[in-house]
């Protein structure tokens, strides 16, 4: 699991590569809340294009930092999803409140 | 039919290996892609469990899987001998969780019952889980 | 220390699902791609011979794998319920083989013996055969 | 693992791909000798340069395929070996009774 971090403008593109189970979901979330705590944007996009599996502890990991996002006041957006995390996010409902967009 | 059982250390480093192991081992079903990742799901969260919840993350242990391909049919059953579950059909429950402080969503068994075709959760608390899963694959049934 | 243990069907189709399981299995280790060609090999040979010579190739039998990856050390042991060997000493030598019929090298053991660090087999005739090897892995010992 | 049959004038290149071990050995043995019995050819390649893995049977493969080539008088070479094949062959002492050169 690789997380890169970029800065588009005032939008933090947040890319995910790999696999992001139990195991691989701690530095993420370490990698995750320390970039939203630095601040300094207004749209955080997670970019899931390069993403190629993802079990249930995705959606916990996206519910936590929506909080925070939130909270922010941040806009969210989930992009470009493979169809097997677009089952994930969908069943979950996930869409219903973070946007799917296409970078 | 093709019979395989795994013994394996309740390491969750090890979810990665078991997931991919699991898919190698049903591909002589000719499954779609969409198959594959459906088991490799349900089998990283049946695994996670073992782990996560059945012996909180304590070293030393094992999670036991079984499984069985024949007849375009993948069967395999996930047990650990853990600490087991109270309410079996609470915990199935979307969204229910008893980990939420470690962010878990509580959709583990909700994926796993979208992505399997049949599921069947036995517990005993203080004696361990079995989840019992069966998936009919290959192009046919895509 | 990682531990797996393994139990699947004596069918030769399976020989390439073990030999990629157990490469899986010891990645945590860092190997070179030598060295995994290795274990591959080794692997690929036992579980073979299990099925060729332990059983005959008849099926609704069991090959066994205990493996064990610490501290830069994998250790292997694949055994089968099958016939057995009565002169260990002799079927180890090379080019010695009881199936030339079936174009069999003989080289089997010899392979094992090169590619791993440590190898030690155990038969009794009408019971079954054990082939404990060892290999030492990662970039410093390559 | 796929075995393709080429002619090149009047040789004969048997070019491997994949894995060969005990459970694919049997159609690779088909495919050679129905091949050789064929004839029409005064040199046999086995072209290794797409061969992934080969255990202890591809010696044995090797050596029974000989046996028949000698007979006839056919020119025989093996091509292109990985290292890993490389190294069972030369294990072997394949290398004595047949050439190595590079296609
Ligand atoms: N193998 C297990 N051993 C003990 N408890 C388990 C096991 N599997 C599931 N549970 C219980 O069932 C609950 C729901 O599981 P699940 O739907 O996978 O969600 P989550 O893992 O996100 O909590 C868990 O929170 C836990 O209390
Ligand atoms: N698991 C086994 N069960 C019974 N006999 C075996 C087993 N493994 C090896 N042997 C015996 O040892 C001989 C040499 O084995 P090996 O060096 O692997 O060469 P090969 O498999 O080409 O014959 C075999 O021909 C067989 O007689």
């Amino acid at each position: 699991m690789q997380l890169s971090m970029l800065n588009d403008g005032d939008t933090v593109v947040a890319a995910f590569e790999g696999e992001l189970d139990e195991h691989t979901a701690a530095d993420v979330r370490n990698a995750l809340d320390s970039r939203i705590a630095r601040g300094g944007f207004r749209n955080f996009v997670f970019d899931f294009s390069r993403l190629k599996f993802m079990d249930s502890t995705g959606i916990g990991v996206l519910l936590g930092r929506y909080k925070t996002l939130k909270r922010r006041g941040s806009g969210i957006y989930i992009s470009s999803p493979n169809p097997h995390v677009d089952k994930i996010l969908s069943l979950a409902g996930i869409y219903s409140i973070i946007q799917k967009i296409n970078l | 039919m093709n019979k395989l059982y795994i013994k394996i250390s309740a390491d969750i480093a090890n979810d990665a290996f078991i997931r991919s192991t699991v898919a190698a081992f049903c591909l002589e079903l000719d499954p779609t892609v969409e198959q594959i990742e459906d088991v490799k799901t349900a089998v990283s969260e049946a695994f996670t469990n073992c782990v996560i919840h059945g012996y909180d993350g304590k070293e030393g242990n094992y999670v036991y899987l079984d499984l069985c391909v024949d007849d375009g049919k993948l069967s395999i059953i996930i047990s650990d001998g853990g600490k087991g579950i109270e309410n079996v059909k609470q915990a199935m429950e979307p969204f229910f969780t008893t980990k939420p402080e470690e962010e878990r969503s509580g959709m583990g068994f909700t994926l796993m019952s979208t992505f399997m075709d049949e599921i069947r959760v036995d517990s005993t608390p203080g004696k361990g889980t079995t989840v019992a899963m069966v998936k009919n694959i290959g192009k046919e049934v895509a």
